[in-house]
């Protein structure tokens, strides 16, 4: 309740904030100051189980220790973004604090996602989430690619709407109560109504096409690689596992119990989005392009949880949130600053910027999975969540192969910061300041700081 | 044949005709004037079902303020000339095909349900807008101060895509 | 009147959109059709709503199922957030690219 | 944590220290010494361990932390005689190698020897791990460093042959991850509790008592064994070695061929055979078939090798061929063995590599057509090298001929015409080899060799002690055999 | 027991520390104090091994047990020396014959540069270690360290002139041959350990094992060590190494080659006589193959004209006569004849070192003659030796020659038929050997003739010794017929081979040959032998040179029944080509083709699938649609 509120809230203060100050750089600390702020009252709310506001909610919406604890992720590596590549929005556009309100919004959003409890709320949460994001994929007004990308994004994301809300219709029209309340279909134990079917079908269409997973994944790339840097950083991490957050929720809590009987379009999803993700990343030559498609191939491994649908399906995912959006938005915001965005652009980096090269590295590998680092902890626990669901045994060989695939696409990245010498003198970054340095490094070892101690987070789960 | 079947198979032609002429006509601004009869036949089935209140507002919000805003925009574009000069027809014929096959399989589903569930027409209190207004604001209050934030964002969208700079 | 002519209704309506978002492409044109799907959900669950009033087990419940018709209501409400945004996107492509022609602009691929 | 000497932790904590060292040193002479002094310590260290055992567990040295967590891992090590064996190998390798090849200037040195002590401490904690878990991260642990020694300092299709090479494993052993959560899941307990003793657990004995049918085994198997089999490696999945060998820096390749493809084989007798004795009993044929093709197969391949570095590579795929047909044959003597023959396999092949290292950096060539008469400008290379040569074929009074004695013995106690393939192994082994030996140290020297000269004292000095271990183990074999004998013991009855 | 044997362990450790004083000082002894050593460690060996063979006479036979090889559960080796009557009979013969070798090489070797004098002489230590190793274990293992010590010896000392690739070449044809049938004896070892659990002699040969073994096994461990015989003794099919072996400096032909590396395998079949008595398949197999390789080689040794290759033919013939002998179960008649030919073949072979020494490095026979007249002592020493090897009464070769062919005749009169012929083509290429060399007139160019002189001390001393010895130590085993109890061998050596005899007496004794038949066939033979032998002194004491290619049979001799060629062309080119099958088409393109090509087809796979990625909003959302069609079919449908 409290990250739904403030954030609400905060984004209208930014808003104003871009009447009453004009400076560039301010909004970046207010936004901090909030970011901060709310990460708190999350914090607390999650420690003490109350909320600084008490609104009677009818039950559309539900905290819980596990929905706060992925409050505090997302805001958490809000937190991060803000830090790591808040002073690139001004290369935008000029209206940074705007931008940051839009932001403010989406988390507002995302939180509605983590803890709706009825499917308007999702309804309402998605949508929250999705219009800002509209905007700031097209806030490069001059920047062809940005046009194209926002109107991709607008167009496709009603259409996914559309789809959605037929599926609500038909899961109110299947469900005998007359409610919208996700834990209250009642659904017996036997084969489901057509109608619930139709509907479930359909909103796992749409919310498929939320975290890009295959055959729903089409706007991903052109979307990521035609928004702002910048504003991809955000929404391929922080927007998308709320996305999965709330894709789970809704299946596990609506239709977890006949799971077995829509099993099989998971398995066929999962396998369509590993397939496409990982091998269309193998050939890209844009790291932003090719950090798009592992986003999609992420995204298949984040649908094992919702193969699994179990505590652990949960805790990993949870997890996943934390290490995959650290790492991207850490490989996003040194993207920032690299002045070519072609794999051959991080020729030599190494050389030149070290520690750059390094903080890339463990992003990279713990986007890989390799161990000790996050990214390994939260594949781990998806496997096993997977092998403990106990059906499709199989599904668990594939992802493994394809996350071998995963090796070969975030490798070419090392390879060229490490192994290949730079083609000519050229600068290949922007200015890089000691402070961004720092919180490169202090990114980096939260990696693997939770690669080695995933409890940090997932002790929170059942606070 | 009683009256509320005859004028529920005529609001549906109409609906589907319309919508049919909609993504049919060539000009856009006879598209949203297509699509405002559907809206009205649209309404004319929520008055059917007596949901007074969503048929008011579908015409007050739908037909007037959003399709007013289409046509606006289209004027402003001075878009009322043949604008897909180029036509795919194989493309198109796909688009109808595979639209067609998913009707087709989504009827063929749902018509095998059993069950004869009727819907109660003309009468039944659940759309009089005082009790919509009472559930509105009792129950349903977040989502309703929460959908301010959909507009405010809505608005900062507008200014800063919209906004000269 | 039985709730399958509803949903065939509700189904063509949104079908015929989804057909429109197929074939068109001005991107008002296929923004249009997307809010001919919207309408014909909304259609299709008033439909329910006076579907589940017969109900008993509904009756007693204190919404009664007017939900289904909040929902049409919330649903026009985001329909008119996005129209404002949408229209303005396609209002900025247009002022850079003088076409609404969703092809037009094709930079983004593979 | 008990209230004995944690020889484990100090195996593995201490390579990663003095990794870190070197990486924070800057300076190469610096990061040499370091490099050096503490590879020598924890030798020293390892050197002790062999002679020590906690009285509270007969001949393991074990320590385990466990913290919270819910998922029931923890930092699980324990040292028993072959631990001990292979810990001790890792040991003595790395200061050989680096003192065999301390006067090669690294760019970046201070990252090279990080990176190889940081292999050296994944090394020593595969061979510690007690917890699949840590097992596992281990494992990969070793594998990066490597990767990036490979990519970095290798020759000049390196960056290709090295991707190859860290795909292959990291596919292997994402299958082996698989398994090792499967095998989890069936452990006693249950996934999750706050009673802490009732959770599944992934230790080893934990692992051991899983309840898993003979099909789930037989599955099961598999996924462990082609982690193992590609690391190995055996045929077919060995296609990475030959190229890799090539283009690593011939230091890493030794510690690759040395240490790391013991990882395979002892993974095999940690954590495949007991774990799954059923399996184990019953593709015993299928494993040892693939094995022994494998050896005649790399044999055949080696005689028409003309890349020295690549011929070694494929007399090493031979090897380990016959060590792990060993392994399978499941008898007290093939896999005593085994374990004598993993020692004595990691001494030989870093003598040969070093003495290969030697020569391409004196002539710039690697291949054999190119070289000719190096006997005649540098006679004690030549003569550590015919020896170190004569090990790798296992002749007797070598350390390598007690080790494939027992293993060809206990083999055919399996079947007779598995070791008769096996032993055109050792035949092959001898053309091969030979052909090496006279073609590059025999005849007339050519404009290539003419400047080759004698090597000096350090590399001597190296060569010297391999070749003493060489004939020490040759002549007098039992304290391995006695280090290592419980734990053949143990896993014998394990798999009766 | 006795301890008085104790001190056998310094036998082989005196060799060893010969070598590691003349393999790690080879660059500061000079040639003198390497020869020094490496003759007086054997020398001190030779002395030891008469203390031990006295000690052993006196009936003081011991197994010395030092450390355990090997010790686990189920198998335990230990690094035992057993010394009985044939071992230390062995010793006698390894030493004596080494040290005279040893001597003779001092001289022989002289003009190699100090550093490769002292190697040579490091080598022929290590050799002499070896072979001791070989004939002192008390077990197979023990055995077998030996056995493939001497192969690298060997190996080591065909190679010495590393710097010609021919004898390199013929160097690795030596080990590899023998690797070959040293796979045959572990196998054997193996098959040993697998059915009873050791491999020391005595536990073998003990009652109990032997009957732990069926008759499978015994034929099967049999066979399997004869093919390690025929790899260390050169028989059919593994012999073409020894010829080859002969670019080796020739006393180390004469010690390895002739004397007692070769031999080894006729020492272990000896030593396992029971196992091979007890496997009569086996003994026919042995009987079979040593006869057809004396013959075989016998017709290569007559149109030879390297006065090595000749020698060395007509020791893989003799060879083969020994196998006959263990065949036909005569084992003290081929102990006896290797200790024979150990005294004759050595005298030639050195004889043949002092031609070639006087020749400066010739040896084609063809370019030789008349050498009778320079060097006296060679020429008297080489005709004593050519006469024992022909069989002549009363020199050495005959008796032991004979033991093995009565015994021959008792089993089967045909192999004695074979066995005779064979003695003739023996003296008969031998007196060609002769004649070619010593007698005639000198056939080389004028600078040779010059430079012919007879050898020097240290290289006629070893021959004098080894002539006496080829004249007289066949008296050790004169036949019953001629003395009674004249056989003091068989004697000496009953206590090796009482199990077999007394298995042989309780299973299908044969009758002995009476006298007078005895009598006839000694006279057959040797008279065929003097037939052959002045027939080839009278034809070839008048050779000529001639340019003529031999044709038809002969060439066929010439070029040895082209069993080289034919093992090259059958064996060693497929093998070849399949290696290169291997390697350009299974590893290449097949498997690692596979690995490379899922790469490839990953990469490929990415560029087909981008263009799913159109672009278009319209494509995008018709490929959404039809996934949603599919989901609905997979969901409502199926």
């Amino acid at each position: 309740m409290n990250a739904i509120i403030l954030s609400a809230i905060w984004g209208i203060l930014m808003m104003f904030s871009a009447v009453f100050i004009k400076s560039k750089t301010a909004p970046k600390y207010i936004a901090l100051a909030g970011i901060i702020l709310i990460f708190a009252a999350n914090a607390i709310e999650l420690y003490s189980g109350n909320s600084f506001f008490t609104i009677d909610v009818h039950d559309m919406l539900r905290t819980g220790s596990f929905n706060l604890t992925f409050i505090a992720v997302a805001l958490g590596c809000t937190a991060f973004y803000f830090l790591l590549s808040g002073g690139e929005f001004e290369k935008t556009g000029p209206h940074v604090a705007e931008y940051f309100a839009l932001i403010f919004f989406v988390l507002c959003g995302v939180s509605l996602c983590a803890t709706f409890n009825t499917l308007l709320m999702l309804f309402i949460g998605i949508e929250i989430m999705s219009i800002p994001l509209y905007i700031l994929t097209g806030s490069d007004k001059r920047n062809l690619k940005s046009n194209e990308a926002a109107l991709k994004y607008f167009l496709m994301g009603a259409f996914s709407t559309g789809i959605m809300l037929m599926g609500i219709a038909f899961i109110y029209g299947g469900t005998p109560n007359a409610s919208f309340y996700i834990d209250n279909i009642q659904l017996g134990t036997g084969k489901m109504p057509v109608m619930i079917a139709v509907g479930l079908v359909m909103l796992m269409v749409s919310m498929s096409f939320k975290v890009s997973a295959a055959p729903f994944h089409f706007w991903t790339p052109d979307v990521y690689d035609g928004a702002p840097t910048v504003f991809t950083s955000f929404m391929s991490t922080i927007v998308k596992v709320a996305g999965f957050f709330a894709f789970v929720r809704l299946f596990e809590n609506s239709f977890g119990k006949i799971q077995s009987q829509w099993q099989t379009l998971i398995v066929f999803i999962t396998i369509a989005t590993l397939l496409i993700g990982n091998v269309t990343a193998v050939f890209q030559q844009s790291v932003k392009r090719m950090l798009a498609y592992s986003s999609i191939a992420q995204a298949g491994f984040m649908m094992l949880a919702l193969f699994a649908l179990n505590d652990r399906a949960k805790e990993g995912l949870v997890l996943y949130a934390a290490a995959y959006s650290l790492a991207t938005i850490g490989v996003f915001s040194i993207l920032l600053k690299m002045n070519d965005y072609t794999i051959d652009g991080f020729n030599g980096l190494a050389k030149k910027h070290p520690l750059l090269a390094l903080t890339t590295t463990v992003f990279l590998l713990s986007l890989t999975g390799i161990p000790l680092t996050a990214g390994f902890q939260s594949k781990f626990y998806m496997l096993m969540a997977a092998v403990e669901n106990g059906h499709h045994f199989w599904i668990v060989i594939i992802a493994v192969l394809f996350a071998a695939i995963s090796a070969y696409y975030y490798f070419r990245i090392i390879q060229a910061m490490y192994f290949k010498e730079p083609l000519e003198d050229i600068v290949q970054t922007s200015e890089v300041t000691v402070s961004f340095k720092i919180l490169l490094v202090i990114t980096a070892l939260m990696i693997i700081i939770l690669g080695v101690y995933p409890e940090l987070i997932l002790g929170w789960l059942y606070h | 044949m009683n009256i509320t079947t005859l004028s529920f198979i005529l609001l549906s032609i109409m609906a589907i005709g319309s919508a049919v002429m909609m993504i049919r006509s060539k000009s856009p601004v006879h598209s949203i004037l297509w699509l405002i009869i559907v809206f009205f036949a649209i309404s004319g089935h929520y008055v059917l079902l007596n949901a007074q209140f969503l048929a008011i507002v579908n015409i007050i919000v739908y037909a007037g303020a959003i399709m007013v805003l289409f046509l606006f925009v289209v004027m402003l574009m001075n878009l009322n000339a043949e604008t897909e000069p180029v036509k795919n027809y194989r493309l198109q014929l796909i688009g109808v095909i595979s639209g067609g096959a998913l009707l087709l399989i989504l009827l063929s589903a749902l018509m095998k349900m059993n069950s004869q569930q009727m819907v109660q027409m003309k009468i039944g209190d659940p759309g009089l807008i005082s009790n919509l207004g009472k559930v509105l604001f009792t129950n349903y209050i977040l989502p309703f101060e929460l959908s301010s934030i959909l507009f405010l964002s809505a608005m900062i969208g507008a200014v800063v895509i919209g906004k000269k700079d | 009147m039985d709730i399958k002519a509803y949903i065939v209704l509700a189904l063509t309506l949104f079908t015929i959109g989804i057909i429109g978002v197929l074939v068109r492409r001005n991107a008002i044109i296929i923004f249009m059709c997307v809010e001919l799907m919207l309408n014909a959900v909304n259609l299709l669950l008033v439909a329910f709503s006076k579907m589940h009033a017969v109900s008993a087990a509904v009756k007693a419940s204190p919404t009664y199922a007017s939900d289904a018709q909040i929902f049409v209501f919330f649903i026009m409400i985001v329909a008119a957030a996005e129209v404002s945004v949408g229209l303005a996107i396609i209002v900025m492509l247009y002022r850079n690219t003088h076409s609404v022609d969703v092809n037009f602009l094709n930079r983004l691929k593979n | 944590m008990g209230n004995y000497i944690t020889f484990p932790e100090l195996l593995i904590w201490l390579p990663m220290l003095a990794g870190i060292l070197c990486f924070i040193s800057k300076k190469e002479q610096s990061a040499k010494t370091i490099a050096l002094i503490f590879s020598l310590i924890v030798l020293v260290i390892s050197a002790v361990s062999l002679f020590y055992t906690d009285s509270k567990f007969a001949t393991w040295n074990i320590v385990n932390y466990f913290y919270p967590n819910n998922i029931g891992n923890s930092f699980y090590v324990g040292l028993d005689g072959t631990g001990r064996l292979l810990t001790f190998l890792t040991a003595l390798a790395f200061p050989v190698i680096f003192i065999a090849t301390y006067k090669n200037n690294y760019k970046n040195a201070a990252s090279f020897y990080g990176l190889m002590l940081l292999t050296q401490s994944g090394l020593m904690g595969v061979f510690c791990a007690m917890d699949a878990l840590l097992f596992y991260f281990f494992w990969e642990l070793a594998l990066i460093p490597v990767y990036f020694l490979c990519s970095k300092w290798g020759g000049e299709k390196r960056i290709q042959a090295t991707f190859k090479f860290f795909v292959y494993t990291f596919t292997g052993s994402l299958l082996m991850l698989i398994g090792i959560i499967y095998v989890y899941l069936h452990t006693p307990g249950r996934a999750f509790d706050d009673n802490t003793s009732s959770v599944h657990s992934f230790a080893l004995n934990a692992f051991m008592n899983a309840s898993l049918s003979a099909s789930e085994q037989n599955w099961l198997f598999w996924l462990f064994f082609i982690a193992f089999a590609v690391k190995m490696p055996i045929f077919p999945f060995h296609t990475w070695q030959p190229d890799t060998y090539d283009q690593s820096p011939t230091s890493v390749t030794m510690v690759l061929s040395g240490v790391m493809v013991k990882m395979g084989l002892f993974g095999l007798i940690r954590w495949l055979i007991p774990i799954f004795p059923l399996a184990t009993v019953k593709f015993s044929h299928i494993i040892i078939i693939l094995s022994v093709i494998g050896i005649i197969y790399a044999s055949f391949i080696a005689i028409v090798q003309d890349n020295l570095k690549k011929l070694v590579a494929y007399s090493s795929i031979a090897h380990i061929g016959l060590m792990c047909a060993a392994i399978f044959a499941m008898n007290q003597l093939s896999v005593q063995g085994v374990l004598l023959q993993m020692f004595n396999h990691g001494i030989n092949i870093i003598g040969l590599w070093i003495v290969i290292e030697l020569l391409e950096k004196q002539t710039g060539v690697k291949h054999i057509s190119q070289l000719s008469g190096v006997a005649n400008r540098a006679p004690v290379l030549t003569i550590l090298l015919v020896i170190i040569a004569l090990a790798n074929i296992a002749l007797p009074l070598t350390n390598a001929f007690t080790g494939e004695f027992l293993m060809l013995s206990g083999l055919y106690q399996f079947n007779v015409w598995y070791t008769v393939a096996a032993g055109l192994g050792i035949i092959l082994a001898a053309v091969y080899t030979l052909n090496m030996i006279r073609n590059v140290f025999y005849g007339n020297t050519n404009s290539v060799v003419d400047t080759v000269n004698e090597i000096s004292f350090n590399e001597k000095f190296i060569l010297g002690f391999i070749v003493c271990l060489i004939f020490i183990i040759g002549i007098y074999p039992q304290p391995v055999i006695d280090l290592t004998k419980s734990a053949v013991t143990e896993l014998i009855t394990k798999i009766k | 027991m006795s301890n008085v044997l104790q001190i056998a362990w310094l036998i082989p450790i005196l060799p060893l520390i010969g070598f590691i004083i003349n393999g790690a000082g080879r660059n500061n002894l000079s040639k003198g104090v390497s020869g020094f050593i490496g003759s007086a460690v054997v020398f001190a060996s030779f002395l030891l091994s008469i203390y031990v063979f006295i000690q052993v006479k006196n009936g003081h036979t011991d197994v010395l047990h030092y450390f355990n090889f090997i010790n686990i559960e189920s198998l335990k080796i230990a690094f035992d020396f057993k010394l009985d009557q044939l071992s230390s009979l062995f010793l006698l013969i390894i030493t004596g014959v080494g040290f005279l070798i040893h001597v003779y090489s001092t001289s022989y070797m002289h003009e190699e540069p100090a550093k490769d004098f002292a190697k040579y002489f490091a080598f022929l230590n290590l050799f002499v270690f070896s072979m001791l190793l070989l004939v002192m274990g008390a077990n197979y293992v023990i055995m077998f360290i030996g056995w493939e010590g001497v192969g690298l010896c060997s190996y080591l000392l065909i190679g010495y002139w590393f710097r010609n690739n021919d004898y390199t070449i013929a160097a690795k044809k030596a080990f590899i041959m023998n690797r070959i049938g040293d796979l045959g004896f572990l196998l054997a070892v193996f098959w040993l350990i697998a059915k009873v659990g050791t491999v020391s002699f005595d536990e073998v040969f003990s009652t109990v094992n032997l009957a732990k073994l069926t008759l499978t096994d015994k034929t099967g461990i049999t066979l399997l060590l004869f093919i390690g015989a025929t790899g260390k003794s050169a028989q059919i099919p593994l012999y073409t190494w020894l010829p080859d072996a002969m670019a080796g400096p020739t006393p180390v032909s004469a010690l390895i080659h002739a004397a007692t590396m070769v031999t080894a395998g006729i020492y272990m079949i000896a030593r396992s006589n029971i196992l091979y008595t007890m496997a009569p398949l086996t003994q026919g197999v042995i009987a079979i193959v040593g006869l057809a390789t004396a013959v075989l080689a016998a017709t290569i040794a007559l149109k030879q004209n390297d006065i090595k290759k000749v020698l060395a033919y007509s020791t893989v013939s003799q060879l083969g006569i020994m196998f006959l002998g263990l065949g036909v179960g005569a084992y003290t008649g081929a102990v006896f004849h290797v200790m024979t030919h150990a005294f004759f073949k050595a005298l030639l072979f050195l004889g043949a070192g002092s031609v070639i020494h006087a020749m400066s490095g010739e040896q084609d026979m063809r370019n030789m003659g008349g050498l009778k007249k320079h060097m006296n002592i060679t020429h008297l020493t080489f005709l004593l030796g050519c006469l024992a090897i022909a069989g002549m009464p009363p020199f050495s070769g005959f008796f032991s020659k004979d033991e093995i062919l009565a015994a021959a005749y008792a089993n089967n009169p045909l192999l004695w038929g074979i066995g005779v012929i064979t003695a003739m083509m023996t003296a008969f290429y031998m007196f060609r050997l002769y004649a070619m060399t010593f007698l005639g007139k000198f056939r080389g160019t004028h600078d040779q003739e010059h430079h012919l002189h007879e050898s020097p001390f240290a290289m006629t001393f070893p021959l004098i010794i080894l002539a006496l010895l080829a004249v007289i130590g066949g008296w050790v085993g004169i036949p019953e017929v001629f003395m009674h109890g004249g056989h003091k061998l068989e004697a000496f050596l009953e206590p090796v081979f009482a199990n077999t005899n007394e298995y042989v007496n309780a299973h299908h004794p044969h009758e002995h040959l009476s006298p007078s038949k005895e009598y006839i066939l000694m006279g057959v033979s040797v008279a065929g032998a003097l037939i052959a032998l002045l027939y080839a002194w009278n034809k070839f004491s008048k050779y000529e040179k001639t340019e003529l290619p031999s044709t038809g049979f002969a060439k066929l001799l010439e070029n040895k029944w082209y069993v080289d060629e034919i093992y090259q062309s059958i064996i060693i080119q497929p093998l070849r080509s399949l290696s290169v099958f291997f390697n350009n088409v299974i590893e290449k393109k097949g498997i690692d083709g596979f690995v490379n090509g899922t790469g490839k087809a990953v990469n490929y796979g990415s560029r087909q699938l981008r263009w799913l990625q159109s672009g278009q909003v319209g494509a995008y959302v018709l490929l959404m649609v039809i996934g949603i069609l599919v989901l609905f079919i997979i969901q409502l449908f199926l």
